[in-house]
């Protein structure tokens, strides 16, 4: 728990390491490691990033993904949570259904964006019904992987004072397992804006980062406009991070002072 | 199949000409071929008929066709090899308008500076990169190996998105591009690529591209809204058709392509109305390469006739 | 004896497949959408294209060995790739502060990067084919582990470490004996998450400059609108998704075995 | 109140199988406060957690009440051996204790006036507000015993509850348990290792033999109540009850010692 | 060998703060056993851990054999008072046992043996195939001390190690500490709330108040060697200096008690 570097030092190593990337890469297009035709130079990608952010109908592409980026990973946790309790404590559930879900896990939600478009007629149900369907399986193995991890003494204590099952879920293994969880919906995270944009490349609509590619898809400088708006679906990734990392070291305090040991 | 016609059809009071429909959404590839729709859009055609029109962008045609099925879309732009391979897998749609079709060196198979390529000839046991398999690139490209006496088998297609052809070029990863506008203008700017032939020509010179199309349930339910649709695309087809200029002025508003690459690009033409015989053409040629089984005429996918 | 009440037990446990299937059934069947067909119709389909060749070959067509066996190198390739640098990455990152405020932020903004959007970078960087295809799926797995280990790194119990450190165990010995069995459970919910991810970043990788592949087929069979075969390309990979996530419990019962017990409750 | 008959237990099963209980015969009336001695690994927390009902015997009944043990029995209290798991690090201290008060139906008031009270008894006043990671491991096992004893169970079964603190804690925290015992008529069972502790506080004394576990040695103390630290030490009777159960414990069975 | 200076720590800060040790000063010469009692939570253990170098101190100096100590110095062991969660439960019994001996470059065969025998000596012979939670707290504490003394260290430091053991295994285990001490001249600093078992293992015994700990008695333990358990408690320099230290512990500093 001591000396946890303050906020500014993260930053800045931080900063460091992107600069150090940036500098790779910048060198590798220069040197011709990488043909700037092939992929382009790492300060060109910058400088049309930055030239999106002060584009408006760039930011309403940005808001729209989000929009459906924050209902599908609110939805599918909110599955997801409940579900994994569900199987990870009643295993003759879980061996029912595994099969099934087994089954469904690989299958490439991709392949079934297709499908989706033909069920919804809303574009927006469609991006968060394809995004709840590929960022509910971090959060569903993360949440039955943790429940075994959970300290069965930390159990009995509570059903020997004469809790029952859902109380023994709801104080023993909610907390303990939440630490995980929260991996879990970090994971999650990230596959939802991959899904949110993808299903806008796929399916096109109205506004949305994917939508934006698809436009830049017919333009000379395509590359260089797909790969800045890349560039800031990874930038919204690494804030998001930020805030669910944040959230996280409130959460479980208790978590990180039983757990950083020495090192 | 499911929802397209569950959709309530909103008529408004300002509906004079009874239109069964008048808010319709319509998805479009961000390339040339669909400039007609924003001209109708951008002039006020579609509000002259009683119609709204939204336009959204759409990235390939299989995906909208699916849309159009699910009902986020009512129409689509789409390419024709795409529509005949559809409607023989039993999908029924209909082709409502014409929007692009061919012109020499719109569609070109180019190779590096330098390269050892010197005609179509030479491509035997080569790599060509097309957008997509099993479609208009490999349908023309394929007509012109049979040209110059090669057949399909004799070269290896692989697939990459245009803005990424020349990048393989370069890299040696394919031998030759199928490329259209802009990236033709921009691949010969860049990298010098130069052009090995054009492939529209022959059988596929003045080739039927692009059209709009529409489930065969929306032109029986709508059949008004459809009428004035189309009277109102026509209109700005005819408008693309003959001033280019309008056509350079629309690009920049609904793709990334600059005014001043605008103005050099070859552009195909826009034709003006739906003609069967030419639409036949390309079932014809993908009958004859072995895209459909069996022969399909190409009236059963223009409205009015049940397929 | 023991074996066949094992068998029996094993498909009890199945008891609900055929239960989904014939549901499946009756409903596309009364559906009648081109789109949804039948089980029967897929398993039809997916006969033609993969199970009907001479007896010599296994009943396998020559395009089920010309497709499923590169698929799957290349899924392995990947996953044990992944695996390996995933886990290795991992630890590091939780076991050194330092280490992860330098990268974290790359490794944040990598994860959030859509890897087909990442394809023209691995094009760059690798030759079409195997290689690249093998980046790609190694791009787009690699998370779960690396953050599931890097978690299960930093959170190893405290009095753990302080008992290694009391007894002066190397470093070596303290990363073998001690970090990786207790992070163990973790790093393997990342793998398992991995193992599914990996089907799905093949069929994305073959989506680009392929020739071949489980991917390959789905999209040829999509913009063939030859529905029951992308629906048996999606049955196919469903079922080898499956298959590979009962061999892998079955490994991680064996390698966990300390860990269901220790803490299975009475 | 709690009958236990022909108690057994083996752990796992084939050739690494652990006889741990052996037939246990005990019965317990209510309001007795006994203590379980005998030696390490012997089977005494095995015994507890099947009359807490965590532990399903592979043999005999345990009846409490009338009726059978088969799940955990309501108004039970059971403090564990291994205390610095048994808390719960997400919750502060007096969290912790209040929480089985939930049981009861109290409401949030009431709930943290009983854990302080029970936390100042125990003497850990100050650290309510405190998580258990933040204690030492004696004040980590007296905040286990708060728990229990704030729950006012009509059974409480402790396992070593004083191992960990000091001798002066230690007497206290056993006249505490004995005060709380006869305030509320509980019935305790309290295992332990320190033969004067088993004497001092029990009513009976019950020894086991070593694995597989049986009843070796049931002693009545009969001592003059109120017991006092000093004074009930130094009666001949507490000094010659702990021989015996010393005796017992070191398998002599009341065979006067060869030595000494 | 050691020598403690002026040692401080407090956790945390703020107004949460908790002032744990308050100028400590000790010194231990090579080969001797100091045993530390102290009220619970006084901060014996804070004290163990900075020695061990598991915890930096926050004032004062630490100096092992001349060297400081800013990390886990060599030739260590400690047995740690939370010894269930400090054996690691994907290993067997032996193999927790045998792992640091590692560090002292032994094969396979020789450190196998050396736990075997390790693992005799604490009496659980039959226990190296298992696994840590196969066992009894009691029996888990065994496996702590076993490894501790397989490893045969120059500093041995043992927090409250035979707390949760019977009284007879109690008494071999500080037989068997004492033995292996002479035998291999180790240094040992052992934690205990008995003050008994300080007398009589101790050749010193420290004597920590409570919160900031400080050291408020350091007493040298003069009994006749080789130790007994029968005729050196019963030798009445050792009952001396039990009152003496059972007075120090409770705050009386050598006064006679009022009463008994
Ligand atoms: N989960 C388990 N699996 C296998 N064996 C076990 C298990 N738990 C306990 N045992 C065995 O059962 C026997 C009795 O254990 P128990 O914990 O009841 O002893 P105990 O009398 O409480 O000892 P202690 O005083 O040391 O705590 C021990 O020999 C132990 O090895
Ligand atoms: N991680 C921590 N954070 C805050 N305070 C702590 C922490 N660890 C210990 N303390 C406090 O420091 C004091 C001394 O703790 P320590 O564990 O050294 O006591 P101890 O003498 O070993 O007691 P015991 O005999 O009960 O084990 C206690 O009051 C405890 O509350
Ligand atoms: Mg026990
Ligand atoms: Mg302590």
């Amino acid at each position: 728990m001591t000396g946890r570097p303050p906020l500014s030092s993260r930053l800045l190593c931080g900063a460091a390491g992107v600069a150090g990337l940036f500098c790779v890469m910048e060198l590798a297009g220069r040197s011709g490691l990488i043909d700037p035709i092939v992929f382009p130079l790492a300060s060109t990608v910058v400088s049309r990033a930055a030239a999106l952010a002060a584009d408006g109908e760039f930011l309403a592409d940005v808001a729209s993904t989000l929009g459906a980026w924050a209902a599908g990973l609110l939805i599918a946790v909110l599955v997801a949570v409940p579900t994994g309790f569900l199987l990870g404590t009643l295993p003759r559930v879980e061996a029912a259904l595994r099969p099934v879900l087994e089954f469904l896990r690989p299958i490439p939600s991709v392949a079934l964006i297709p499908l989706a478009l033909l069920l919804f007629s809303d574009r927006f149900d469609m991006k968060v019904a394809v995004i709840v369907y590929a960022a509910w399986w971090p959060v569903l193995i993360n949440t039955m992987y943790g429940l075994k991890d959970v300290d069965p003494l930390a159990k009995e204590t509570l059903r020997s004072f004469g809790f029952g099952r859902m109380a023994v879920l709801w104080r023993v293994s909610l907390p303990s397992t939440a630490p995980f969880i929260a991996t879990g919906v970090r994971l999650a995270a990230a596959i939802a804006l991959i899904l949110a944009i993808s299903a806008e490349l796929l399916a096109g609509g109205a506004s949305g980062i994917g939508t934006f590619i698809i436009e830049a898809g017919g333009s000379p400088d395509a590359l260089e406009y797909i790969i800045a708006a890349t560039l800031w679906a990874g930038v919204i990734g690494v804030v998001s991070n930020g805030l669910f990392t944040l959230a996280e070291r409130r959460l479980f305090h208790w978590h990180l002072a039983r757990t950083e040991g020495a090192r | 199949a499911c929802g397209g016609s569950d959709t309530p059809t909103e008529t408004t009071a300002a509906n004079a000409g009874g239109l069964e429909k008048t808010e319709i959404t319509i998805g479009a590839l961000p390339i040339p071929d669909s400039a007609a729709l924003y001209i109708a859009n951008k002039r006020g055609f579609f509000k002259e008929e009683g119609l709204t029109v939204t336009i959204e962008p759409v990235q390939g045609g299989a995906q909208a066709q699916q849309s159009l099925l699910g009902g986020s879309l009512d129409a689509t732009q789409t390419n024709y090899v795409s529509t005949f391979l559809a409607v023989s897998a039993g999908n029924k749609l209909k082709i409502i308008s014409d929007l692009y079709q061919a012109t020499p060196n719109s569609f070109n198979l180019m190779v590096p500076k330098d390269s050892g390529i010197k005609t179509p000839a030479d491509l035997k046991g080569k790599k060509i990169a097309v957008n997509s398999k099993k479609n208009i690139g490999t349908l023309a490209v394929t007509s012109v190996l049979k040209a110059n006496g090669l057949a399909e088998t004799d070269v290896e297609f692989l697939e990459f998105p245009f803005p990424e052809m020349a990048g393989k070029l370069q890299q040696g990863v394919v031998d030759a591009a199928w490329m259209t506008e802009p990236h033709l203008t921009a691949v010969q700017k860049n990298i010098g690529a130069t052009k090995l032939a054009d492939t529209m020509t022959g059988p596929t010179a003045d080739f039927p591209i692009a059209g709009v199309v529409v489930t065969e349930e929306f032109t029986t339910k709508n059949p008004k809204t459809v009428a004035a649709f189309q009277r109102a695309l026509a209109k700005a087809q005819e408008i693309a058709a003959s001033d280019r200029k309008a056509v350079e002025e629309i690009l920049p508003t609904y793709t990334k392509i600059d005014a001043a690459t605008a103005a050099v690009i070859t552009m195909g033409t826009f034709p003006t109305s739906l003609d069967e015989t030419r639409l036949q053409r390309v079932a014809d040629l993908m009958l004859e390469q072995g895209y459909l089984k069996s022969a399909i005429s190409a009236k059963t996918i223009l409205p009015g006739a049940s397929g | 004896m023991g074996a066949v009440m094992r068998f029996l037990r094993a498909a009890g446990r199945l008891w609900l497949v055929p239960v989904v299937l014939v549901a499946w059934e009756v409903a596309t069947r009364m559906a009648e959408d081109i789109f949804f067909p039948p089980p029967t119709t897929i398993a039809a389909r997916m006969h033609e294209l993969w199970f009907s060749g001479p007896a010599q070959q296994l009943w396998l067509t020559e395009g089920a060995l010309d497709n499923i066996p590169t698929s799957l190198g290349r899924i392995f390739a990947g996953w044990l790739l992944a695996g390996v640098i995933g886990t290795a990455l991992g630890i590091m990152l939780g076991r050194s502060e330092r280490f992860s405020q330098f990268v974290d932020p790359l490794i944040q903004f990598g994860r959030a990067i859509p890897p087909p959007a990442l394809l023209p970078f691995f094009l760059a960087l690798f030759a079409v084919g195997a290689q690249m295809q093998i980046a790609t799926i190694v791009f787009g797995i690699i998370w779960p582990i690396l953050l599931n280990a890097g978690d299960g790194a930093r959170h190893v119990d405290r009095l753990h470490l302080e008992t290694a450190a009391a007894f002066g165990l190397s470093r070596g010995q303290r990363l073998t004996r001690v970090i990786l069995p207790s992070a163990m459970p973790k790093i393997f919910a990342g793998l398992r998450l991995s193992l599914s991810l990996a089907l799905i970043l093949m069929v994305i990788s073959e989506l680009v400059g392929s020739t071949n592949g489980i991917g390959f087929q789905l999209l040829d069979a999509q913009r063939s609108y030859d529905y029951p075969g992308v629906w048996g390309s999606i049955v196919l990979l469903g079922v080898l998704g499956y298959l590979l996530n009962a061999a892998f419990l079955a490994a991680e019962r064996r390698i966990l075995s300390w860990h269901r017990t220790a803490n299975q409750t009475t | 109140m709690l009958e236990i008959s022909n108690l057994t237990h083996t752990y796992g099963s084939g050739p690494g199988a652990h006889h741990a209980l052996g037939g246990i015969d005990l019965r317990v009336t209510q309001g007795e406060l006994v203590c379980i001695v005998g030696p390490s690994g012997c089977g005494k927390s095995t015994l507890l957690r099947s009359i807490a009902g965590l532990l399903k015997p592979t043999g005999g009944t345990i009846t409490l009440g009338g009726t059978p043990v088969d799940r955990t029995p309501d108004d039970l209290a059971v403090v564990f051996q291994d205390y610095s798991r048994s808390l719960f690090p997400w919750m502060s201290v007096a969290d912790n204790v209040a929480l089985p008060l939930r049981r009861k139906g109290m409401d949030r008031g009431r709930r943290r006036a009983a854990a302080e009270e029970a936390l100042e008894q125990v003497g850990l006043a100050g650290a309510s507000g405190k998580y258990p990671w933040q204690l030492s491991g004696g004040m980590q096992q007296r905040v286990s015993i708060a728990r229990a004893l704030a729950y006012r169970p009509s059974l409480m079964l402790m396992d070593e509850p004083f191992g960990s603190v000091d001798a002066q804690t230690r007497e206290d925290l056993e006249d505490l348990t004995l005060r709380v015992r006869n305030h509320h008529n509980m019935t305790i069972l309290l295992i332990t290792h320190d033969i004067d502790e088993s004497v001092y506080v029990g009513d009976r004394v019950v020894v086991l033999a070593k694995a597989p576990a049986t009843v070796v040695g049931d002693l009545r103390v009969d001592l003059p109540g109120p017991r006092d630290q000093i004074t009930t030490r130094e009666n001949p009777a507490f000094v010659h009850l702990r021989a015996e159960v010393g005796r017992l414990v070191r398998g002599m069975r009341s065979h006067p010692a060869a030595a000494s």
